[in-house]
Order: structure tokens, then sequence, then C-alpha cells
């Protein structure tokens, strides 16, 4: 059984999750939450993979979706930003 | 390979090399003119490729007669966008590229490519545009960011809808996009302030502005393999997006990197690389494709111009007790995400009980805006700094306290979300409030400023492959393009982790068929991700060479350590064995299994965030608004500088270009929405007799995602500066400075306001 | 047409045709391979093309090649004499006073013009005197202390 | 495209009387060569007057100064005597482009090029220096601030070329000076400029002055007015004030990417006080 999670949104992902603020999901790690949020909210499927950012307890990551998901750990997603 | 030569956490402590500052690798080729740049390069039977390009801020292309410039001799081949069919399956964004490359249909922006020719030489393809007939019919447009959202402006794209917002408008807009981040409850906020500063800002569309224009050489042969030799910050990516473009497998696309003659987030972009192509496949023959200096102005990727609006409400105490901008990107002729970025930023550096920003992207008749160091993060400083600095002097505090009272810190829930790590904003205010710049006097006219800055820095993903030479020296190469200093950097780290000499080290870019797939440099993860993966591929090496020493000693591999570039039998029985040199290693490779490597690919997420602190002085001439910086610090956390002088080069760099941007650089539209200054005689880029020496502190906070504590440095060193020196001016003059660039018509403007 | 030209590039004779046209620029990088010279704008705002032209530091890029008949012509690529870098090369190497290095070669030919003028410039006189060269990427910082060391030892 | 390198005055200018398309003089070619470079002049016949002998020399005359068509502007602050008897003028032949242009531009091309911005011009006029024009049937000299006739419009004819600029001996207890605004420190075109000449007698008040500004018209402007308000004054405080509002009062200047109407009318005022005084001082005044 996964861990239930509280995943925050972004402005942009809240209208495609009913104007949510955040969604709950179980998963373990990042490939599994995108799994689940993906099965849920359809709508979301293109925004994933264009490339969202997960911030977990601080720390963004960008690409590495086997990181875990620590217990009542705080996740947002972000928008994949691009650098100079 | 195993998790644990990946542990960050295995921090070398004592750096030999690490922290030197050694020559560069490519220093002597730099200084002897023998470096090769884009344009140096020079394929057999090579045709010259030229580019047509519309003199109009927005028109409908009716017809294009290419047949003219067809039938000059000379002329190999004419394209259209009809040679560049839509195969992108429905992905707007690589659409977007695409169209950006060869106008569709419609002329967005003057100086949009309409067609392009390849010729035998520079006078016959220029004679080769000249014949080329387009009929076009003029429609309104609009450069202005404010102007674009107004109810009656002319639309760019009638497929647009404004994205991000519950109550979709269902008619086309030059809003791309909105997007919302904050917590807390703004409104009672305000109702908890003392005192409550709002302003509004606008800054000027500037451009990376680096020396060398883009160019291209493109070979496409008939069996559907393709070299190309182009300047680019990432030529894994430019390989990638030309291919899925074009319809050509990636693998056949070969793609090598030429040194790149600057950049700063411009070269991280498509502009005239398909057209290359689809000459070269059309004709036949390679072309190489130069931009003029014009053509970069008019027709690469500057960044936005702005308009910003920040309202904060403040106790007597100095607390901030909420924060609000909305902040207006405009993202040129293609949607763009921009203002998304200037929203996270904007209010980065504190810590707000009740903070909300909103972004508006915005579209265009100017070119598609690309990434420019720190992209948007510098606008958002300015426009934030501005108020903060009002803020703390309307409360008469010192706006160095005010910060630190306010500032971000562990544990602080940022403004775009997530709580904060350790992070470094803390230490670069209380280095700058004791350094000896914050108490120097200041003369007749000047007045000094201070801001912060933030930035994300990104990792990615990186392929490096460490080769033993039979000699028992080193090469490595890496797919991270070198724009600074970055090969030294790399050599360092493999010299740093194998205990051998930095100058038995080679460090090489080689192209796209030598390597995995590379991300480009950007977002600062050149050193900090290329270090990392280059420190994982040596430890992959020393394990293998270990193994030759155990096989060669026919001892346990536990019982082989590597030390100073040698492997060392201990324990007991062979303590007295005479280490194995990693030339006596290699010497024998052959006989011991062969050829010896290491390799790493990798993704370096969890960069971490970066902060810095400025300080500016400048003198005004009270009688013509004509300014001047006396005097510049940059206080920066490096987590490790590995090279010093790069490290310190890149927070000068980054702050030069924000003292440009500030005080003299912009896009100058006229009513007909053509650019007026595509050149650098009008657009002002500072000249070395604008900029005093640049003061620079490097500040170590070990990275701990990093094995050696590294940090990106690239971007935030250009965030403070528009916000530091605009303050500085706002102190020099008496007046608020809140339109740049600073130029001496809009400072004198604003002192008759005062008067 | 074209014009047939006859003159002296880092004291070889060397002869060339090109167009009426064409500037010393394109002649030195597309028919003699000398590509140390940049263009970085073609209007004379940048400096990357600099070179000296009968001991006058000038842009290759508002020199036409026909001009140069008889002259004498000095690039980046005869600087370093043999195996041994000019001071000022060795300099912006060991002050870092380069980092993507395409405004260099330019850098180079106008400080080396600076200092035959001036071998004990001040400050003001090292930027003002390099104003014609534009560099993005150091904030000039570097490569003012560079020519600074190389002015220093050029006088011993 | 023809390009010839005529070794006289006489050759040249007959070059250009046969030519039936564009023909060009090429002096420095700092102007003429960007406009080749972006295709908004395409030459039929470009004439090097480079090799004509005593074009590259400046030699000083029984009435003042001749400046050669091709001395390159480098070469005027090289001359002392120049330079002692004339410093706003070569101050404004210094300030064309940077160091690499200076090696090339000169005043000869600066006035034919005609360009309202230009650096050399205002302090020539200023100076009352004249150019020597030369053409198929005869040589005449105009006064400088004939020349420019608009933008990039000069008042040569068809086959006539400028072989030198004469500049007049100082006359005793005179100076001139030239100032411009530019937003950098250098690099950039005038936005604003200002050249003033002037002669005092014993006791120090303005006998003679030519005050000109430059970039507020479509041709640099000889200011009477301005003049008016100095001679006879010690450049005292109120004079100043005249000075400035005169200069800013004959400004007709447009709007672009440079500056501003209102910019450039209210800097032409503040540049001319401070350029009378510098030229007061170098005329020996007191202030």
């Amino acid at each position: 059984m996964s861990t239930r999670h509280e995943i925050h949104l972004w402005g942009a992902l809240r209208p495609l999750a009913g104007g949510a603020l955040s969604i709950f999901v179980e998963a373990d790690t990042i490939r599994e939450m995108f799994a689940v949020v993906g099965e849920k909210y359809p709508g979301m499927v293109g925004q994933i993979e264009q490339g969202i950012a997960v911030s977990i307890n601080g720390k963004i990551y960008r690409d590495q979706w086997d990181v875990e998901l620590p217990q009542s750990a705080e996740i947002y997603l972000m928008p994949r930003l691009a650098g100079g | 390979m195993s998790l644990d030569l990946q542990n960050p956490k295995l921090v070398e402590k004592k750096f030999k090399v690490i922290g030197s500052r050694v020559p560069r690798p490519d220093g002597i080729d730099k200084v002897t003119g023998r470096a090769r740049y884009g344009a140096d390069f020079t394929m057999p039977g090579q045709l010259i490729g030229l580019v047509l390009r519309s003199p109009h801020a927005h028109a409908k292309i009716e017809k294009i007669d290419t047949s003219k410039a067809e039938k000059l001799s000379g002329v190999k081949a004419v394209i259209t966008s009809a040679d560049l069919p839509d195969l992108t399956k429905g992905d707007r964004m690589m659409l977007d590229l695409l169209e950006n490359s060869m106008a569709r249909g419609k002329a967005l922006y003057d100086g949009h490519a309409v067609a392009a020719v390849a010729a035998i030489d520079l006078p016959t393809a220029r004679k080769a545009l000249k014949l080329i007939e387009v009929k076009y019919k003029l429609l309104p447009h609009v450069t202005d960011v404010d102007e674009a959202l107004m109810p009656d402006a002319p639309i760019v794209h009638p497929h647009i809808i404004t994205e991000g917002i519950s109550s979709a408008p269902m008619k086309p807009t030059n809003w791309n996009k909105a997007c919302e981040y904050g917590h807390g409850d703004v409104d009672a906020g305000f109702k908890e302030a003392d005192h409550i500063f709002s302003r509004s800002f606008k800054t000027e569309q500037s451009h990376q502005g680096y020396i060398e224009p883009h160019s291209v050489s493109a070979s496409v042969s008939p069996d559907g393999t393709a070299e190309m030799w182009v300047c680019t910050q990432g030529h894994f990516v430019y390989r990638n997006q030309c291919a899925q473009l074009l319809g050509m497998d990636a693998s056949k696309l070969r793609v090598t990197s030429s040194e790149i003659g600057g950049g700063f987030g411009g070269k991280t972009h498509l502009w005239a690389e398909p057209l290359a192509l689809a000459l070269s496949r059309k004709a036949n023959r390679p072309v190489k494709l130069t931009m003029t200096r014009d053509e970069v102005f008019r027709a690469t990727g500057p960044t936005s111009s702005t308009s910003i609006d920040v309202k904060i409400g403040v106790k007597k105490d100095g607390t901030i007790t909420a924060a609000f901008a909305e902040l207006r990107y405009q993202s040129g002729c293609f949607p763009g995400n921009w203002a998304e970025v200037g929203a996270m930023t904007a209010f980065a550096c504190y810590d707000l009980k009740n903070v909300k920003t909103i972004g508006k992207d915005v579209i265009t008749n100017r070119p598609k805006t690309a990434a420019y160091r720190a992209p948007s993060a510098p606008m958002a400083a300015f426009a934030v700094e501005n108020v903060i600095d009002e803020a703390a002097k309307a409360i008469g505090m010192n706006p160095v306290d005010f910060r630190i009272k306010n500032a971000a810190h562990q544990g602080t829930k940022s403004s775009y979300g997530p709580v904060y790590g350790p992070i470094g904003i803390g230490p670069t205010l209380e280095a700058a409030k004791n350094h000896p710049h914050m108490k120097a006097p200041l003369g007749k006219n000047q007045g000094r400023g201070m801001a912060c800055g933030f930035w994300f820095n990104f990792g990615g993903q990186t392929c490096v492959d460490l080769n033993v030479t039979p000699d028992g020296k080193v090469t490595v190469a890496q797919g991270t393009v070198d724009v600074g200093g970055s090969r030294a950097s790399i050599a360092m780290a493999v010299a740093e982790e194998m205990g051998i000499n930095y100058e038995d080290v080679r460090s090489v870019i080689p192209d796209t068929s030598a390597l995995g797939h590379n991300d480009m440099t950007d977002g600062s993860r050149g050193t900090f991700s290329t270090s990392m993966a280059a420190i994982y591929a040596a430890r992959n090496a020393i394990t293998v060479l270990r193994e030759r020493a155990a096989k060669t000693w026919d001892i346990p591999l536990d019982e082989v350590e590597w030390k100073d570039g040698a492997a060392h039998a201990k324990g007991a029985g062979h303590g007295n064995r005479t280490p194995l040199s990693l030339a006596d290693l290699a010497r024998k490779a052959g006989r011991t299994g062969g050829p010896i490597a290491g390799h790493a690919e990798t993704v370096a997420d969890n960069a971490g965030v970066s902060f810095a602190t400025h300080i500016a002085d400048i003198e005004v001439d009270p009688e013509t608004g004509r300014s001047q910086i006396k005097r510049y610090t940059v206080i920066q956390d490096a987590g490790k500088a590995m090279h010093p002088s790069y490290v310190e080069g890149q927070y000068q760099g980054g702050a030069a270009q924000g003292i440009g941007w500030a005080l003299n650089e912009e896009y100058v539209y006229g009513k007909d929405g053509r650019l007026q200054n595509a050149g650098f005689l009008d657009y002002r880029i500072p000249v070395c007799s604008d900029l005093p020496f640049i003061d620079t502190q490097i500040l170590e906070i070990p990275n701990p995602n990093h094995p050696y504590g590294v940090r990106g440095v690239g971007e935030t060193s250009i965030v403070p500066p528009l916000a530091a020196v605009s303050i500085a001016m706002t102190n020099a003059t008496g007046v608020r400075q809140t339109h740049l660039p600073m130029s001496p018509p809009r400072v004198l403007k604003s002192l008759k306001g005062k008067k | 047409m074209g014009v047939h030209v006859h003159t002296t590039v880092n004291g070889d004779a060397v002869e060339f045709a090109c167009g009426e046209g064409e500037v010393l620029l394109d002649v030195l990088r597309n028919r003699l391979g000398l590509t140390g010279a940049k263009e970085g704008c073609g209007t004379g705002d940048c400096g990357a093309c600099s070179v000296m032209l009968d001991g006058r530091l000038v842009c290759s890029c508002l020199v036409l090649g026909a001009e140069v008949g008889g002259k004498k012509i000095e690039t980046i690529e005869g600087m370093a004499d043999g195996m041994k870098l000019h001071p000022l090369q060795q300099a912006f190497i060991d002050h870092a006073a380069l980092q993507c290095g395409v405004c260099t070669p330019g850098f180079l030919i106008a400080a080396k013009a600076l200092l035959a003028k001036k071998p004990d410039p001040t400050e003001e006189e090292i930027r003002f005197g390099l104003a014609g060269n534009l560099c993005r990427c150091t904030g000039y910082d570097k490569i003012v202390r560079a020519v600074q060391h190389a002015a220093k030892e050029m006088r011993g | 495209m023809q390009f010839a390198q005529p070794s006289s005055v006489k050759e040249a200018v007959t070059l250009l009387v046969k030519e039936k398309g564009n023909s060009y003089i090429l002096a420095g070619g700092t102007d003429l060569l960007v406009k080749m470079k972006s295709g908004s002049v395409e030459p039929d016949l470009i004439v090097d007057i480079k090799g004509i002998k005593g074009l590259g020399e400046i030699k000083k005359t029984a009435s003042g100064f001749l400046i050669g068509a091709a001395v390159p502007c480098a070469a005027l602050a090289e001359n002392a005597a120049l330079a002692k008897a004339w410093p706003g003028v070569v101050e404004g032949a210094s300030l064309i482009g940077s160091k690499q242009v200076q090696g090339r531009c000169t005043i000869a091309g600066n006035l034919c090029n005609a360009s309202p911005a230009a650096d050399s011009v205002p302090a020539l006029i200023a100076a009352g220096a004249k150019a020597v024009v030369v053409g198929p049937k005869a040589t005449r000299k105009m006064a400088i601030e004939d020349v420019a006739i608009g933008v990039g419009r000069n008042a040569l004819k068809k086959g006539e070329i400028i072989s030198g600029i004469e500049l007049p001996k100082k006359l005793p207890r005179s100076g001139d000076a030239y100032l411009r605004f530019i937003p950098r420190t250098e690099m950039d075109i005038a936005v604003v400029s200002c050249a003033i000449n002037l002669t005092l007698d014993a006791k120090g008040a303005i006998t003679k002055a030519r005050v000109v500004l430059g970039a507020v018209a479509i041709t640099a402007l000889l200011v009477k007015g301005a003049a008016k308000a100095i001679i006879g004054s010690k450049l005292d405080a109120a004079t100043l004030d005249k000075l400035a509002a005169v200069c800013s009062a004959a400004c007709k200047p447009i709007d672009d990417k440079r500056g501003t109407k209102e910019f450039r009318v209210e800097v032409a005022g503040v540049l001319a006080r401070r350029v009378a005084k510098i030229a007061y001082a170098r005329a020996g005044g007191k202030i």
C-alpha cells in the first residue's frame, strides 16, 4: 500500500484539477505519482510530458523520477524552467 | 555504477587542484587566433546561405515568387516555408520554433525570415535575395506589453486563448498565459500594515549581446546522414530539435559545437539552423549561414520587456506583513512562460507570511524571446527591491538591516511554494553590511544602492567519458559546451579525484556521435553538473585501475587502494609492494583486460538555489541626466569555487550586463513597428571606459548536493544590478527611478518632475 | 572583375585577388585563411576585427581589400614570436582575461597598439584606449588588469 | 563596380566626371563601407584618394593650416602645432568613433557625409574653416557651413572633390572648444554638440565669437544670435544664461532613438555654457 501525499499544484495546473490548490495521491516515487496524476487528471498528461519540476521538502527535481517521496513530505509541482 | 560512488556526501575535504588558478586548456588557441568559432569553419564545396527577412512588423504573406532568384546563375537553392513541412505532430512548442525560423503565411515581426537562398558566393546570394518578390498585406501591429493587453489591441495569433485561468475567455487574445503564486492572506496582511507602499515599473527589452553572431555550416547527404558545425550552448539539443523539425534520425545528424563567442541564453534556442539544413538538403551541397549583427538583433531572442506593479505592507518595526506583485512580461511573437518565472522569483529573497504574485505572459509583434541569464528574475528584482528600499527608508530603517530582518532562511516557506532548506541569502547580506564599500564616503551627485537577487540553479543530464591513454595520461570528453572556461574546471576535477597533475588531463567536447545526450549549458549547470559527472567517471576509472592492480599483484580488490595517482597494496603480507602508477597500469592494460576507462551518465537534480547581494555607487550629472558607475561590489555564494578566476569572471560579467541594461541598453521600436537600433552603435552595451573595476567577494558555503560542494554561479550575478543601480540613482537624484534603462533623457525628465 | 593585390601580412609577402567591394576582413578570413580577426558587427562598432595597417590600428571590416596594395598588415596570427607568446597574450591567459575569447584577438591587437604609444598607461588611458573593443563576458575587469600587468612586464 | 586609385586630384576629377553611374570617393571609408554593407549604397565607381600626393599631409601655410582630404583624424591630434592652435577642432575630430575608426576617418569625409551629428564639423565652422573644392573647370573655396545642405546631402557638384580643409591662423587672445553629449563614454554618435570659437580684447571682453550647434537640426547650426549674446561680455553668469537660452531656442531637433526633442533643446544650452567657459579660458580669459 503506497503512502498518501498531498501534492500542491502551481497556478497553471489548478484549472486542470477543477481549481483545486492541491490534490491527494498515493505513490512512493515521483514516477508513481505522475502515473496516478495522469490517470486522475488526463488534462495534465500533456504538461507532465512537456516536463514538470517536483519540489520535495524544498529540493527541486526535474528529471529524477526514481526519487522517493518520504512520509508526510512537502510536495510541490512547479513549471520546468529554462535558464540562460 | 554503484550508488556509493555517486554519493555527493563523499566530499573531498582537502583539495590539491580545486581552488587553484590553472591556465585554461583553450587559452593559447584563443590568444593566438587559432580557436575555431562558428564562422571560422569551411566545408569543401560550401555554398553561402542568406535569409530574406520581413521589413514589416505584422503582415500576411500573400505571395512569394522565387523564380527569378532560382534562375540567377550561381544560385543552388531557394527555400520558403513550403520546404519546411510541419512534422511536429501537434507539438505546438516545436511548431513555434519552426515558424519562427521561417514565417508560415504571416510575418510576425520586423526581421522574421520569409525565404532563404544558397549560392556559390556572397555577392550572388545577395543578388538572389533582391530577386525574390514577396507580396505583403500589412496588418495592424503591437509592440508594447501594456498596449498588447488593451481590449482593442491587434491580435497576433488567432489560435491563442489565455491559459491558466479557470474562466478561460473564449475569444483570441495576446495574453497567452496567467499564473499565480503565493500563500497566506494578502488582504488581511495589508490590513495589519502600518504603511503600504506601491509603485509601477517598466523595463525595456534587452539583448544578450554576445559578440559572435550566430553561424552554422550544414551538410546534408541524400542518404539522410548530415553534419552540422554550429555555435551553440547545446549541440545535443540542437541535434534533437533539428532532427525532429526536418524529419531526420537524430543518430544520423552529427553536430559539432564550435568554440562559442558568448551565448548567455541566446544560443540555447534554434534560429536559422533548420534553414541551413533545408538549404543544404535542397542543394545537395554544404551550406554556411552566418547572421549579420543586424540579423542578430532583429531575428534572435532578446529578453522580455516588462510592466510590473508592486505593493508591500510594513509594520513600524520593519516586519513585512504582505507583499503583492503583478508582472506583465512581453514574450515576443510566440508564447513564453517568462512572466511565470518572474512571478516565482519576485519575492524569493524574503520570509513572507502573506504573499501573492500574478504573472501575465503577453504576445507582441517582436522577435521570439529567449532566455537571458537568470531569465525574468532581474526585472522582477528591480521592481521589488525598489519598493523594499522605499519601505525601509520610510520607516527609518537601514535598507540592509530591513532586508536582514525579512530575509528568507532555512524553514521559510518560499514565495513560489516550497519550504527552503539551508540557503545563503543571510550570509551575503551580512557580508554586504560589513563590506568596506558600504562605509566608503560618497561625493557630490553620487548615490549608493544595494540589492539582493535570487535564482534557481539547474542540474540536468550529463554524459562524460574518461579514457586513460597507453602512456598514462587522461582524456575527459564531456557533452556540456564550454562557454566560459568549464573545460578547465572539469580537468581540475578529474586531476583532483585521480590524484594526478592537471596538465596530464586533456579536456574536450566531442561531437554528438561520441557521447549520449547531454543537456545544454544553461541554468548555471555547466560546471556544477559536468564536474559531478566527471568525478563519478573518475571514480569508476579508479575502480577499474584497482582491479587491474589486484590482478597484476594477484591479491583481493579490497586490498588495493588508490591514492596520489597510484594503486597501493595494503594490509598484511604485501604492504611493501611498490605502488603501481597510472602509467604502469596503462602500459600493461592490454594484458590486464584492455583499455581503461570510466564513464558517467548522470541526472544532477536539486542543484540548490542561489542568492547574491550587490552594492553600486553611481554619479549623475544633474544637468544632463548622464551617469557613471563609480564603484561596484558583487557578493555571492559559490559553494566551492573550483577555479576562482572564472567564478570572479562570472560575477563581473553578470554585473556588467546588468549595469548596461540598467543604464542604456534597450530595443527602440518606431511607430511602424520596426526596430530602430539593430546594431552595436545604438544598442549601447557598456564599453571599457564605462565601467570601474568590479570587486567580488566569493562566499563558500558547500553545496551538500555536489561531491566538492560546488554551486552553479553563472546567472545569479545579473539579478541584483538593475535594482542596485536604480536605487543608487534614486539616492543620487532624490527621485525614485521606475523605468529602465535610465538613459539620460529619462533621468533628466524625472528630475524635471521633481522641480 | 576583381582586383589583384600584392601586400605584406605579418611580414610575409602575399598576393590575392578580391572583389572591388570586398573588405580586408573577408580577404584575411576567406582568401588568406587568417580567421583570427572576427566579424562581430561589420560596421566598426565592436573591434573584434582589429588589425594594424601600416602601423595604425584599424577595423579590417572598414578597409577594402583593394586598398591595401603595398601596405603592411599585422594580425593576431603574427603576434606570438614562434613558440613564445607576446607578454600581452601570456597576461590574458594568466589573468583569466578571456571567457568566450571571441573578442580576445581584437583586444590584444588594440592593447599592443596602445602600449606602443603609451608604455605606462593609467587605468583610464587603458579603458579609453580599449573602448573600441567590446567584450560581453568579463566586464573588462580582468582585461584591464592583464594589460596593466603586461605593460609593467614590457617596461622591464 | 570599378575601383580606382588616381595619383592626382585632376585624375580623380576626370574619373568622377566620366562615370555615368554612382561614384563615391573613398578617403577613410568609415561611412561609405558601412553603407555598402547595409546595401544602402551600391557604387559603380569607388575613387580611393589616399594615393594622391599631398592629400595625406597637414601643411602649415601663410594663412594657417591646410589639412589634406586623406589625413586620418588620428593624425590631427599627433600634430602639436595644430593641436595648440585649434584644440576645439582637434577635440571634435578626435571624438569620431573608436581608436580603430580614428586611424581611418577624415574630417573631409565627415563633412561630405553630411550627418547633422558629425563631430568634426561644428568646430570647423566655429573656426571659420574653408573647404578647398576642386572641380572639372575650377577650384573654389566654400565655407564649411555651406557644404552640408541636408541630412546626407552636400553641395558638391558632379565631378567635384574636396582636396583639403583650410584653417585660418589663430588670432591672438582667442580660443576654441568642442563638447558633445553621448550616453556612454565612447563609441556613440553625438545626441547634441556645441563648438565655440572666441576672441578677447586686452581686458578679457569677448570681441568676436562663433557659436555652432550639432545634432539639433538637419545640418550643424551657426547660431549668430548666440555669438551676439556673448560679444562684449566677460562671460558673467547672466551672459551664460542668455547664451544657453538663445542656443536652446535655436534648436530645431527631432525625436529619435538617440534622444528626445526636449532633451536636445535643454542639453544644447547646458553644453553651450560649458563650451563657452572652456573656450574663454583657452583665450586667456578669467571668470
